[in-house]
């Protein structure tokens, strides 16, 4: 058969200055950290971001990587404004392409289903207009002749995902109880990359009765990379809960001189396992409760 | 006996009337009091009402704040993020949620303050505010009615539309706008004013439409003889406690006074 | 709490002739089939039918009940042309608007997201154009100007769907693996009837580990009809498998002359139960097999 | 020992190339000789492709024709038929199925004979035809290669779209429309000819170009000498037999003729 397997850095070194990458997750859940770090360490820059914003976005901000973002919120959840996305808004750092939730999922399924755009009403009568101003309006060619914005496909250059199970081949499976936008922002992307908890040789034959847990077919997933605790900080649900206290510190850092500085050479500059010892190591990231709402 | 409950209670029962004779809707009440609300109204009046756990499901019982000890929610549906949009773009949904700032018009603003491309200070962003506003019910909870929140102008950025015809172009149908209640630690307000003009409903105990006339930043639609906000009965209380078992409803407003504690006067902050 | 169980009756007394009605399933599978029977029972007529059609379309169109069809296929699967759809369509009984299957959904997500169109290149240069002549194309307002179809909403009066179990609140489950549209022709729907195999007093107490193959949330559902079996002659997978035996009987008679008039006589005249003991009963229905692709 | 094959065993083979070098595209074979050649191409040079159990599941072992006995498939992912559109539409994707009608121009009918408002004789309606054709690699399977399918002027009912300029709307885009073999009873076609002619690529064994033109409405282009059709090799015959175990290839051709069984001339319906 084939072999889809790499290194986070193979992933990285895959990608170019000035592209257009898409997160998976939802805030603080499910982020494909393990890769945004690995970003972190490179000198991968220049980026347009189209992401519903956790510390994915707040971490690829503080570090100067982020041109453009389309998003609509940047939260820890608990935390509600992530702290190194408000500085670098605050700072006017970053071209804010703000939207609605809803409407950055459409233009991922413009982009899903190769259309030039997608027509709604969400987005009229609302700044969303004045911060994308490229935005334009459709009139329905019915009856009605309603006037609605149009949504352009959000094309991504790559997508980065984190799952719960992948093989080899790239199939794949999540089995928290919201895919969230997983599958959109695959299908929207000329390529797509997943870390995984477990790499398995065969989905088909390890885990054949979770088929369903599929969120996208394989010819979407370009690259996969074995990378258990890739979700840390964020959660991974229902295999462990998001590091209230690791996102905590990392937040009170957004307020001191040198703390980027600081939270990199704590966490980012040592290689993946490295960070996971500094982080807890497995048992206690195991051990993260679920949050309860 | 019955007058013994916090301002937050009140405000609870008060939220919980957005969701009365709604239909078949999507109750999401975002906050302590907003959720305690919507919880409230499946509970009595509306229990047709539809709730999730927070996550990804449908419960047919509110699941209460907080640690849950041995309760387990059971899930009637799914109601997946993907399909959250699906529901509020259908329509058969009503949300209240805390804007940081409201306007005459009922625009909200969740994204932050100042300048859109340089904010003075960055909120959450848009979050689904363009999207429920245009879409289906919309409420409103300000737990700290002043001008900071009710703007003499334009919100500083507009995240969910309002009745502002300037803002609207020309062909596009604003006819899904449904703006209902704005409650607040002072008072209730509505739409119900001369072109949907913010009007007061109600006062709260011991405020006078004075009070909230100089906290708010544009003038308020009123009429007549003014109700007194109901407060909640024994049996609303009762339910209050057992959704908020671990009392989180104590946080919302500074100090947890009871609803009848004198008000400061001109408060402006 | 409310209980929106109702009679087979009291759904067919709720249309009016006239309406536009969606009916779920695909081809000979899952289809809401008590409900078509207790249809023909009744004086309902003139209806615009939308469907991925097999057995219920062409029943409907033998007992001269569809002015109007949207449609993408009429088939039995295993008997490819549904043979009194065929003899609708020969005789130019019926209008047809004949629909790319993609096209059909896309039109019921139009009217589900409550937009008056959605744009798609699907339909383009075919004669899906000649056939609903009615159908505008619309142009990309962005750089690329491309000219794309302008797919219509199909907005539904009335939607039919059998599920496995629902309860008397309108909550819904389907146990197969595939949901197939029932979602999306509920949306498009004022209202929508289900059928079920099994009736529960709550979902939520009886079947919770189940929630996520709820296929749409009960604010859609309007009334929900008891129906063992009633999907009957159609597949519903897993429980049961289509009775091809029946459907082989049912084709031999669109060929013969008082054809239909025999079926009607002997299948539909009586009322459900002993509809379910001329078929064979429920042991035999239990039993049918899935079938094998 | 080698020539010792049938010729839906040849055709078979034939289909399985239209599958060669797509890269990772959901392989949908309709009908027993595409979905065999389908299943052969995976086994064989293209391990990439995906393929369903032709239900809602992925399988990386293309399941065998027919009852099943013991075998239980396995499935890697999911597939529903929601799931096929947004593959379809998504443009990660190759069907081969088998037409009605084919025209010059590649365009093709599912729908029926005559006046598509009152037809002669309705056949299964547009199916999956335009959206298939205008997002993905399309290829074709005709068991009776003769001028009733490969039709003088247009087809009946146009469902899947070819390269007609005639047909387009100004400003249409056919960026994606890419058709690729026609595999039939006499010879394999594809569209390499001028302006995607139809091009005759390989006649099977015992057929003349003149008869493939004699049965073809139209003119076909085709240049130097022509190839014979390749038949299975003995290890494509084993894994023939492994996805066809009870022999449903032997129903698709008339008689279930040997590959070199000598051919009527002048084939006209």
């Amino acid at each position: 058969m084939f072999d889809k397997t790499l290194s986070a850095g193979a992933v990285v070194a895959a990608l170019k200055d000035g592209m257009t990458l898409g997160i998976g997750g939802w805030g603080p859940r499910r982020k494909p950290m393990a890769l945004v770090r690995e970003i972190l360490r490179s000198k991968l820059t220049d980026l347009t971001v189209v992401a519903y914003g956790g510390p994915d976005v707040g971490m690829l901000c503080a570090a100067g990587k982020v041109r453009r973002l389309y998003y609509g919120f940047v939260s820890l959840d608990a935390i509600p404004v992530e702290p190194w996305f408000r500085r670098a808004r605050e700072a006017g750092r970053i071209e804010a392409h703000e939207l609605d939730e809803g409407l950055l999922q459409w233009g991922l399924r413009a982009a899903a289903m190769r259309v030039p755009f997608l027509p709604t009403r969400v987005g009229l009568a609302t700044d969303v207009l004045k911060l994308n101003p490229d935005f334009r309006t459709v009139q329905s060619p019915y009856a009605d002749g309603e006037v609605l914005l149009a949504m352009p496909a959000l094309n991504l250059d790559a997508a980065l995902l984190h799952v719960d199970r992948a093989d080899r081949l790239g199939n794949v499976q999540t089995l928290g109880p919201d895919p969230y936008f997983d599958e959109w922002f695959a299908r929207a992307a000329t390529r797509t990359y997943v870390t995984c908890e477990e790499l398995c040789e065969r989905l088909d034959l390890a885990h054949s009765a979770d088929a369903r847990c599929n969120i996208v077919e394989r010819s979407y997933i370009s690259g996969v990379v074995a990378a258990r605790f890739g979700a840390h900080p964020t959660s991974n649900p229902p295999a462990y809960g998001w590091d209230m206290e690791h996102l905590k510190a990392y937040t009170g850092l957004a307020t001191e001189a040198g703390g980027w500085e600081r939270y990199v050479n704590e966490f980012v500059s040592a290689p993946e396992p490295q960070y996971l010892e500094r982080v807890g190591g497995a048992a206690r990231l195991a051990a993260l409760p679920p949050p309860v709402f | 006996m019955q007058d013994d409950y916090t301002l937050a209670e009140l405000l609870i029962v008060a939220a919980a009337e957005a969701w009365r004779g709604n239909g078949e809707v999507l109750a999401s009440g975002i906050g302590i009091v907003p959720r305690l609300g919507a919880g409230l109204a499946k509970l009595t009046h509306s229990p047709e009402l539809m709730m999730t756990d927070a996550e990804a499901y449908l419960v047919e019982e509110p699941v209460p704040l907080g640690p849950r000890g041995t309760y387990v929610p059971r899930f009637s549906g799914y109601m997946s993020f993907a399909r959250v949009f699906d529901c509020v773009w259908g329509g058969r949904r009503h949300v209240m949620i805390g804007p940081i700032q409201i306007d005459r018009f009922g625009q909200t603003n969740l994204s932050g303050i100042g300048d859109p491309f340089k904010p003075k200070v960055q909120m959450l962003g848009m979050r689904g505010l363009p999207g429920n506003s245009i879409s289906h019910l919309n409420s409103m909870f300000v737990p700290n009615h002043g001008p900071r929140v009710f703007v003499a102008g334009e919100v500083d950025v507009v995240g969910g539309v309002g009745y502002n015809p300037a803002r609207w172009p020309k062909g596009a149908s604003d006819r899904h706008v449904d703006l209902r209640l704005i409650v607040t630690d002072l008072c209730v307000l509505d739409f119900g004013g001369k072109e949907h003009a913010i009007r007061v409903r109600s006062l709260h105990p011991n405020v006078t439409l004075e009070q909230v006339q100089a906290a708010t930043g544009f003038p308020l639609a009123s009429s007549g003889q003014l109700p007194t906000s109901a407060g909640p009965t024994a049996e609303q209380l009762a339910l209050i406690r057992r959704l908020d078992p671990h009392g989180m409803r104590a946080t919302v407003i500074k100090g947890n006074p009871s609803a009848f504690a004198p008000r400061a006067t001109g408060k402006l902050p």
